[in-house]
C-alpha cells in the first residue's frame, strides 16, 4: 500500500458514490412518473460512474493487483466506509429526494473544491464529477422545493423526510481523521469551509421550499470508518452475490 | 475457478509490423498444467491502468515441438493486443491461464482424410497449429486452406505457410485471398463471403468429400462461411467455429465503435438530379464524410437500422459494418446504407435519387 | 373535401409510401389500429423495465451494471417516444397508462416471463432484442411519420442492446463451466418464448393483411419469425450452445431452417394473464403509478402555484 | 448417489420447508399481535426443524459426504427444489395466512400418507412432523375463519391474498416426474388422493370463512424441477450470505 | 381501616419478605413505580427481539437459525408474561403500548444499537443477556408477587440466552481468523452499552433508594455494574478476547476490576432518543401495531360474531 | 479457510476404560502441514448420522518425538468421543485439520524457569505434551502440576506421569487430586477449587517466583485458578488458559442438559419442622430425587435462576451445577440450590426452613 490514508479517502467516496448509486438503482422500474425513473437511473448511472474512478484509483494506491470490482465483491460490511446516509432505504419519493439532496449538497461542493486537490487523479476525477454533480443537485433541490411547496401531503411528505435523514446529514461535513489528515496533507477538501456553504445551499433550498431546517444538530456517524447501520449487510448481500456465488469469473 | 500462473516471456518476433509472436517459458511443475491440443487457446491476464484485462490468444505452435506461443496482432486502441505488441519484452512474467477450448478433432495416424480452413488475419493462429499438428501426425491426409488478409505485408506466419507448403507439396494447398491488393484472379481478391465460397467449392475441393472444415476469424466470415457450406449441403457437425470477438469489440458495448482503416478513394454522390464529385481520405462512414463536404443527404440513426441513409451502388464497391435495415432482395439490388459504406474501391458513385 | 376523396388521397400517400403526419386526415381505422399497435409497444417498453431491472443491483460487475441501467433506462425512452407518438393520434398518456393498468391493453408477451440469473440478461438482450429488432426495423418505414420516427430512435438503441446482450452470452459461454451452463439455461428458458414474441401464426392473425396494406406492417409474422430462427442458429453456434429444438434443421430446399412446433396453448395462456409472471409486472406498473399519484399532484400543484407568482409579478 | 430420484424427492421437501420457514422467520419482530408473533416464530421453527430431518437424509443418500449446511449453502436457485408457493412475499398477514393455509392443508395430509412409505426413514419424518402439521393447518384455517368472516375489510384482504396465491396452489398436489415415480416405487405419496382431501379440506374451511373457492385451475409450476419466480434468487442472497462470504467455517 | 394502618400492613408486608398480591393495598406510588419498572421491562423485550430478528434469515447454519429463532421467541414470551404481570396493576396492554410507540414509555438503551455481525448474536446472549440476568435474578425475589413469578421464569430462559451467546462467542474464537476479528470487533462494539444497561451511576439514579425499601430493587446499578465487569473479565480472557478498556485491572485491594469511565453523554443521548437505531426500532413497533390494527379488529368481530351464534344457537 | 487431510490411525491404545489414544500417520508431503507445538491442538472431522461433526483434540505427544498422538475421553452423549472410544480403529482414515493454538510459551534451552500447572480429566493433554517438552528441552527448567480426577482409575496418563516423575526427579513434581477417592489430606481430596488452590499457593510453590501457569479443564476449575492466582497477585500474561468446552455441552443450547454419573447417598430434609430420610441412587438432582420420595419441596426454575428451592446444607457436601442466584456472602452462610445440586458425600443434609 503506497498512502494507506490517501486510499481511506479514496474508498470512502467510492463506497458512498457505490451504495447510493445501488439505492437509486432499486428505483428503477418503478418511479412516479416516467421521466423521474429515468432522471434517477441517470443519476445512478452517473455515481456508478464515478465509484468506478475512485476504485479504479483505490486499485492502484493498493497495489495488491485487484480489479475494482473484487475490491467492491469481497469487502463485508465493516470493511465498506461509506456514510451512513446513502444506505438508508429509498422510503417513499419524498424520502428518496431528501436523502439525494443532502447528499448533492455536499458533493457539488466537495468536488469543486477537490479540484484543487494537490493530487492530480483527485483533481481529475473531481473536474469529471463536478459537472454531474452541478445537474444532480439542480434536480434533487427542484424536487425538495416541488414537493415542500407542493400540496399538502407533499408538504407532510417532505417534513417526515427530513424528519427520518436529518441526523444522517452532518457525518458528511464532520471530518473524521482521514479527512482531517487528507486536508492537512493537501489532497482533501476543507470540511468545515464546504459546511459553511453547504448549510447555506439547504438553507436556501428549504425556504425556498417553505419547509423548515431542523435544530437539531445531532448527528449520526461511524460510516466513514466502517461502522454502519443494519441495512448495509443486505444490500450488500444482493450486490456480492454472484461474484460470491461464483467467484473469480470474468462477467 | 480459472488459476492463472506467471509464465516468463523467452522470445518475442515480429511476423509483421502489426503483430508479435509471444513464446513462454514452462517450468517443469506446470508441464502437466499447460499440456494442450491444436486448436486450444490461452487466456492472458495484465492490470492495465488499473483496469483487470483478460484476453484470450490461441496457441499458434503444435503441441508435437512442446513449445507454447501465441501470436497477438495490434489493434487500433485495443487494450492488450496493443500492450503486447508495444511493451511487453523478453523476461517479463505474464498471468497466463492453461489452455482450453474445443476448436479441434481427435487425430488419428490411420485417418485418410480431407480437411479445409478458412481463416483471416488473426485467425490463422489456432489454424496453423491445427494444420501443421494434422500433417504431421495423419500422413494420409490432406488439408486445403482459404487465408484472408488486407494486403501481402500484413499476412502473419508467411513463412511458416510457405515451409509447410514446400514440406507437405501434394498435401497442402494454400491460397491467399486479399482485400486491399489486387490478384490476377477476382475469385481471390476482396472477402471471403458467401459468394467466393461458392466458387472455391467444387473448384477447388469437394464439398461432399471433405471431413472437416475450419472457421476462424471475424464474425462475418464465419457466419458466411457456416452459412454457405451449409447451403452445399455439409451437414453442420462437420463444421468447427472459433470466434476471435473480444468482449468490448464489435459486439460490446455503446462507447465502442467499429473503428476503420483510413483509405482513398473519389466519391460521387447523386442527391435530387444533382451529382457531386469529393476526395475521400478518411476512416469515418461515406455518409459522413460527404457531409463534411457540404452534401445534405438524408440520413436519421445513422447506425444502420432505420434505411434513411439508402442509396444505390452504381460504381465501385463499398464495405458496409452494420445491416439492419435492408433485405437480401435489396441488397441484391445493389442498395447499400451510405452510414454504413466505407469506399473498398478507388471510385465509388451513390445514388440516392431511386 | 368529402370523405371519399380524402379516403382517395390518403391511399394515394400510401402508395406512394408518403408519410401521414398528425394533422392529415386518416381512416378511423388506421387511426384505432395504429393506437392500439403503438401503445402496446410502449407498454412493451415500460413493462419490459422490469424483468431487466431485477438484476441491476445484482449485477457481477460495476461495469455491467453501468449497462444494464442504461438499457433500461433506454426502454424508458422508448416508452417515452412510443407514449408521444400515441398521443399525437389524440389519446392521453394517462389514459393508455390506466388501460395497462385495467388489464385492458396487452404488452408483448415475452415479459411475462421471470429473469431467474444473470444469463437471463444476456438472453433477453440477444434474443428477446434481437427479436424487438426484426419486428421494428420495418417500422422504420411504417406510414405514419411519427411512429416511424421513433422507431428509428428505438431501432438505434436495440441494435446496441442486441450486442450487448450477445456479448454478455458469449462471456458466460466462454467462461466456467457454471457459467456456460447458466447461458444454455437461459437459451432453453427464453429460445420459445421469443419465437411467439412474434405473435400467432399467419393463419390465425386477424389485422395482418389490413396493417400490411396500410404500411404498418411489413412481414407477417410467421416471415419474421422464420427470418429470426435463420438468423439466430449460427450464432447460437457461434456461442457454442444449443437451441432446445430438436427438429430445428437446415432445409436446403426451402433456403430456411424447419423448425419445430410451438406450445400455442402456453403462447395464449400467456396472453389470456395466466404467464407466470403477469400478475406480478401489471401490479408493479400499477403500484409505481399509484404510488405516484400524489408526486405528479404536487408538482402540478407547484407550477400552477409559481405560474400564478409570476403572472402576480 | 444411491438413488437420484429419492434424492430428489427428499430435496423438494427439505426446501419447501426450509423456504417457508425462511418467509416466516421474515415476521420475527413484526407481527400483528405478539401472540400471532410467536405463533409463527413457533410454525417456522417447526419447519425448519423439518427440513433438517430432510436434509440429513437428503445428505446420506448423496452420500457425498455433505452436511446438511453445506447443501443449504452451496446450491443456485436453480438446484432449489421447493415449489413456487412457499417463496412468495409475505404481503399482509392476510396473504401469510393463506399462503400457509395452502400449504398446510397439503402438508398435513402429504406427512399423514408418508407414514406409510415403505421408505423407513421417510415413515419417520413423517411420523414426527404429522403433529406438527395438523397444529399448524389448526393454526392457519382459524385464522383463514375468523379474517374471512370477520370484518369488511379483513374480508377483502382474505379475497385479495386468494387472488394473488390461488394460482401457485396447485403445483403442490400435480405429481412432477419425480413423484410419479417416487409413488410407482412405494415409498412417495399418491398425489391424486392426497388432492381429493386437500381439496376437501379447503372448500370446508373456506366455505366457514364465507370466502368463495376460485374456479380457475390454472396453476404455476416448475419450482419442483428448479425453476423458480424471481423472489427465490433474493431468499438465497440473504439466506446463503453468511456461508458463501466465509465458506468452509464453523459456526 | 384507615390508609395508616394499611400502610403498615403494607410495610409489615414488605419487611418480612412476604409477597404482595394484586388484590393486596398498596401505596399507589408503589404500583406507579411498579408500573413504570415493569412496563419498561416488558417493552425492552420487544424491542430486544428487533436486533437479533435482523440476523435470523441470515443466520450461517441450520442450527443457528433455529436457536436465534427459539430465542427471539423467548423474548416476545417475556414480553407477554410481563404484560401481564403489569396488567395486575391495573392497566391495559394497549396502553402500555401506546407510550411505546408515542415515545413516552422508555426500553433498555442498548436494544438501540444496530447488529452489525454475525458476532453480534453472540455478543448480545453473552454479555446483554449476562447483564439481564444480573439485573433481574435478583428480582425473582421481588416484593410484587406477580411480576417475581414472571422473573423466574423469565430468568430461566435468560440463562440459556447467555449460553448460547457465549458458545457463539467460543465458536468464533476458535475459528478462522475473520471469526476471531468478528468476535472482538462485537465485544469493542458492545461492552460500554452493556455497561450502560445498569443504568446512571448511584449518585444521579433518583429511585434507587425507595426501591429497594420497597423491594423490588435489591442491588444499586454500581454494585450491579461492578458485579458484571468481575464476572465478564475472566469469561472474555476464556475466550482470548481483549474488552475495550484499558483501564480494565485487577484491584487487589477491592478485590474487584477497576474499569474506564463510561462514556456518560452516549448513554444520556441514547435514552434522549438519539442512539443509532432509536427511531428505527420504535417506528418498526409501531408499523407493527398499526399495521395489524385491521387483523386484531378481525379477531375481535369474529369473536363476537361467534359468540352470538352460540347464544342464537 | 480449514483444510483437511485425511490421515490414516497407527495406532489405538486405551490408557483408561473412558479413553482412547489415537495415533495418526502423517505423510512425508504432510509433514510440514502437521508441524506442531507443545500445547496445540488438532481438528477432527466425521460424519456421524448425517451430522458434520468436527471436535477439537489436544495433541499429547511431544513434537520432538515426531509423534502426532491424541487422548480423547468418553463422554456419555457425546458425539465424536463416543465414536473414537467405540467404533475407531486401526487403519481407518480420519480428517484432520493441521495443528492450531496458542496454548504454549516459547521455550529456551537457556531458561531456569518455573512452571505450574493445573489440569483435570481430559484436560491433561496438552498440559502433559507441555510438561514433556520443557522438561526435555529446558535442562534448567521445574515444572509442578496439580492434577484433578475422579478417582485413581481414571486418571489418563498415569504411567507416562510416572515415568516422567522418575526421570527428571527433583525438577518434576505431581500432585493428585480425587474427587471420588479419598487420600490422607484433605488438600487433595475434591475439586481444584479457589480454596484449594490457596492451600496450595505458599506450600508447593511460590506464588511470585512462578514463570508462567498453565491450566486446563471444566470451566469452572479454570475460573478458580485464573481468579485465585490474580488474588494472589500473579499478573495476567503469566496465565495460559485451555478450554475444552465442547460446543453443545455445559454452555450449548436448550437441548442439552449437563449429564451426571449416578452416585449413592442418603438423604435427609428438612420441611416445616419435619424431617425426611431417603436413599439416593440416581443422576438427578436432590430435588427431583426428593421429589420422587413424595417431599413437596418449594421449587420454581429448576434453573439455578430462582432460589425458590434455596436450603441450608446441614451435613456432608454437594456439588452445584448452575448458580445464577446466590450471592458469595449466601453461599458462605451454607446456602444451596437444591435443584442444582448433587450429593458428594455419603450423607447429606437439607434444611429448607431458613
Ligand atoms: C478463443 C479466442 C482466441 C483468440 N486468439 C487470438 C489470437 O490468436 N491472436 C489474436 O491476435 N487475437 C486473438 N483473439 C482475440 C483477442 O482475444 C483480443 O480480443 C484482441 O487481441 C483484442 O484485444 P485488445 O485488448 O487488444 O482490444 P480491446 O481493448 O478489447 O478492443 C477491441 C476492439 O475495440 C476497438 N476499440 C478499443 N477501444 C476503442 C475506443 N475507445 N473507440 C473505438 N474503438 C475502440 C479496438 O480498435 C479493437 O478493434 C482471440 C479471441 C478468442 C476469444
Ligand atoms: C482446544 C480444545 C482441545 C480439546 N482437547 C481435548 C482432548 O485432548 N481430549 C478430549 O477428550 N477432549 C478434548 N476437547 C474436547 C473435545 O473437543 C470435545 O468437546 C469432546 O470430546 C466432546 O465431544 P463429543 O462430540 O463427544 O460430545 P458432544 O456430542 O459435543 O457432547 C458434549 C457433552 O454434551 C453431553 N450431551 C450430548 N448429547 C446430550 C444429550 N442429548 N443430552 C444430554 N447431554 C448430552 C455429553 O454428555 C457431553 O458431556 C478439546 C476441546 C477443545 C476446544
Ligand atoms: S442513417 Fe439509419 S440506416 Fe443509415
Ligand atoms: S428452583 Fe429456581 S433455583 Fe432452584
Ligand atoms: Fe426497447
Ligand atoms: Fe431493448
Ligand atoms: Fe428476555
Ligand atoms: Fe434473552
Amino acid at each position: 500500500m503506497k498512502d494507506q490514508n490517501l486510499y481511506n479517502y479514496v474508498l470512502q467516496h467510492a463506497d458512498s458514490s457505490l451504495i447510493l448509486g445501488q439505492r437509486l438503482a432499486e428505483w428503477c422500474g418503478h418511479g412516479p412518473i416516467l421521466e423521474q425513473d429515468i432522471a434517477m437511473s441517470n443519476i445512478s448511472l452517473d455515481l456508478i460512474g464515478q465509484c468506478r474512478m475512485w476504485y479504479q484509483y483505490a486499485a492502484e494506491i493498493q497495489d495488491e493487483g485487484k480489479s475494482e470490482d473484487e475490491i467492491v465483491a469481497f469487502r463485508d460490511a465493516w470493511d465498506y466506509r461509506n456514510v451512513q446516509l446513502v444506505e438508508q432505504p429509498n422510503g417513499d419519493f419524498a424520502q428518496t429526494i431528501f436523502r439525494q439532496f443532502l447528499f448533492d449538497t455536499y458533493s457539488v461542493h466537495f468536488y469543486e473544491m477537490l479540484i484543487n486537490s494537490k493530487d492530480e487523479r483527485l483533481a481529475a476525477i473531481a473536474g469529471k464529477s463536478h459537472k454531474e454533480a452541478l445537474y444532480h443537485v439542480k434536480w434533487s433541490g427542484d424536487w425538495v422545493i416541488r414537493l415542500g411547496d407542493g400540496t399538502e401531503e407533499s408538504h407532510d411528505r417532505m417534513k417526515a423526510a427530513i424528519d427520518e435523514l436529518w441526523s444522517y446529514s452532518g457525518e458528511l461535513t464532520k471530518p473524521n481523521e482521514t479527512e482531517t489528515k487528507a486536508f492537512e496533507e493537501g489532497y482533501g477538501v476543507n470540511l468545515a469551509a464546504l459546511k459553511e456553504k453547504r448549510d447555506a445551499k439547504i438553507r436556501e433550498i428549504l425556504t425556498e421550499a417553505t419547509l423548515e431546517v431542523p435544530e437539531s444538530t445531532y448527528t449520526h456517524e461511524g460510516g466513514k470508518d466502517g461502522r454502519h447501520t443494519e441495512h448495509l449487510g443486505y444490500i450488500l448481500s444482493d450486490l456480492q452475490f454472484l461474484q460470491r456465488a461464483y467467484p473469480g469469473q470474468e462477467w | 475457478m480459472a488459476k492463472f500462473h506467471s509464465l516468463r516471456v523467452t522470445e518475442i518476433l515480429r511476423p509483421t509490423e502489426e503483430s508479435v509472436e509471444v513464446t513462454f517459458d514452462v517450468p517443469d511443475d506446470l508441464r502437466e498444467a499447460f499440456t494442450f491440443i491444436q486448436g486450444q487457446h490461452l487466456t492472458l491476464k495484465k492490470d492495465i491502468n488499473g483496469e483487470d484485462i483478460r484476453r484470450s490468444y490461441s496457441i499458434c505452435s503444435c503441441p508435437i515441438d512442446e513449445q507454447l506461443t501465441v501470436a497477438i496482432k495490434k489493434l487500433d486502441g485495443g487494450a492488450f493486443s496493443t500492450y503486447a505488441n508495444e511493451e511487453l519484452k523478453v523476461g517479463d512474467e505474464v498471468e497466463v491461464n492453461p489452455p482450453h477450448g474445443h476448436f479441434y478433432v481427435p487425430l488419428d495416424p490411420e485417418n485418410a482424410n480431407s480437411y479445409v480452413a478458412f481463416a483471416s488475419g488473426s485467425g490463422i493462429t489456432p489454424i496453423i497449429s491445427i494444420i501443421e499438428t494434422t500433417l504431421r501426425t495423419e500422413p494420409e491426409s490432406e488439408f486445403t486452406l482459404f487465408y484472408g488478409n488486407r494486403r501481402t505485408s500484413t499476412i502473419i506466419f508467411q513463412e511458416r505457410l510457405e515451409a509447410l507448403k514446400n514440406r507437405y507439396m501434394g498435401r497442402f494447398s494454400l491460397y491467399h485471398v486479399l482485400s486491399k491488393e489486387r490478384q490476377e484472379s477476382d475469385l481471390f481478391n476482396g472477402r471471403i463471403n458467401e459468394e467466393k465460397i461458392q466458387g472455391y467449392a467444387g473448384r477447388f475441393f469437394d464439398p461432399e468429400s471433405v471431413d472437416h472444415y475450419f472457421t476462424c476469424g471475424p464474425e462475418e466470415m464465419m457466419l458466411a462461411v457456416q452459412s454457405e457450406l451449409k447451403n452445399l449441403g455439409v451437414p453442420e457437425e462437420r463444421i468447427h467455429l472459433e470466434l476471435f470477438t473480444s468482449p468490448v469489440g464489435k459486439l460490446g458495448g455503446r462507447d465502442k465503435e467499429i473503428t476503420h482503416e483510413k483509405a482513398h478513394a473519389e466519391i460521387t454522390v447523386v442527391l435530387d438530379g444533382n451529382s457531386m464529385t469529393f476526395p475521400y481520405d478518411s476512416d469515418k462512414s461515406i455518409l459522413d464524410v460527404a457531409f463534411d463536404n457540404g452534401a445534405d443527404l438524408p440520413y436519421a440513426c445513422k447506425g444502420g437500422v432505420c434505411s434513411t441513409c439508402v442509396c444505390k451502388l452504381e460504381e465501385g464497391e463499398v464495405e458496409m459494418d452494420v445491416n439492419y435495415a435492408l433485405e437480401p432482395d435489396e441488397l441484391e439490388r445493389g442498395l447499400v446504407l451510405s452510414c454504413q459504406s466505407y469506399p473498398k474501391t478507388d471510385k465509388v458513385k451513390l445514388n440516392f435519387d431511386v | 373535401m368529402d370523405i371519399k376523396s380524402l379516403e382517395d388521397r390518403f391511399n394515394e400517400k400510401i402508395d406512394k409510401d408518403i408519410r401521414i403526419e398528425p394533422k392529415d386526415w386518416m381512416p378511423e381505422n388506421y387511426r384505432k389500429t395504429l393506437i392500439r399497435q403503438i401503445s402496446q409497444h410502449a407498454h412493451s417498453e415500460i413493462v419490459g423495465m422490469l424483468p431487466e431491472a431485477n438484476w441491476i443491483t445484482r449485477a457481477p460487475s460495476l461495469r455491467r451494471k453501468a449497462a444494464a441501467l442504461a438499457k433500461v433506462q433506454d426502454e424508458a425512452g422508448h416508452g417515452l417516444y412510443l407514449y408521444s407518438a400515441c398521443e399525437t393520434l389524440g389519446i392521453e398518456r394517462d389514459q393508455l397508462l390506466q388501460d395497462l393498468h385495467s388489464g385492458k391493453a396487452k404488452y408483448s408477451s415475452i415479459f411475462n416471463y421471470p429473469t431467474l440469473t444473470w444469463a437471463d440478461m444476456g438472453a433477453i438482450g440477444w434474443l428477446v432484442d434481437g427479436a424487438a429488432i426484426m419486428n421494428q426495423v420495418p417500422l422504420c418505414r411504417a406510414s405514419y411519420g411519427p411512429y416511424a420516427r421513433a422507431m428509428v430512435r428505438v431501432c438505434k438503441e436495440e441494435s446496441f442492446h442486441q450486442r450487448q446482450g450477445f456479448e454478455i452470452m458469449l462471456t458466460l459461454c466462454r467462461g466456467s463451466e457454471e457459467q456456460k451452463k447458466m447461458a444454455q439455461d437461459a437459451l432453453n428458458r427464453w429460445w420459445w418464448p421469443s419465437l411467439m414474441m412474434f405473435g400467432p401464426q399467419d393463419k390465425d392473425s386477424t389485422h395482418t393483411e389490413q396493417s400490411m396494406r396500410w404500411g404498418i406492417k411489413r412481414f407477417t409474422n410467421d416471415e419474421l419469425r422464420q427470418k429470426f430462427v435463420d438468423v439466430s442458429k449460427p450464432q447460437a453456434d457461434l456461442l457454442g450452445i444449443t437451441i432446445p429444438d430438436k427438429d430445428l434443421k437446415w432445409n436446403e430446399e426451402r433456403g430456411h431452417y424447419d423448425f419445430g412446433e410451438i406450445n400455442w396453448e402456453e403462447f395464449f395462456n400467456v396472453i389470456k394473464g395466466n404467464g407466470p409472471c403477469n400478475k406480478q409486472r401489471v401490479d408493479a406498473r400499477r403500484n409505481a403509478y399509484d404510488n405516484g399519484a400524489w408526486v405528479r399532484e404536487a408538482a402540478a400543484a407547484h407550477a400552477e402555484k409559481k405560474a400564478k407568482k409570476q403572472q402576480a409579478a
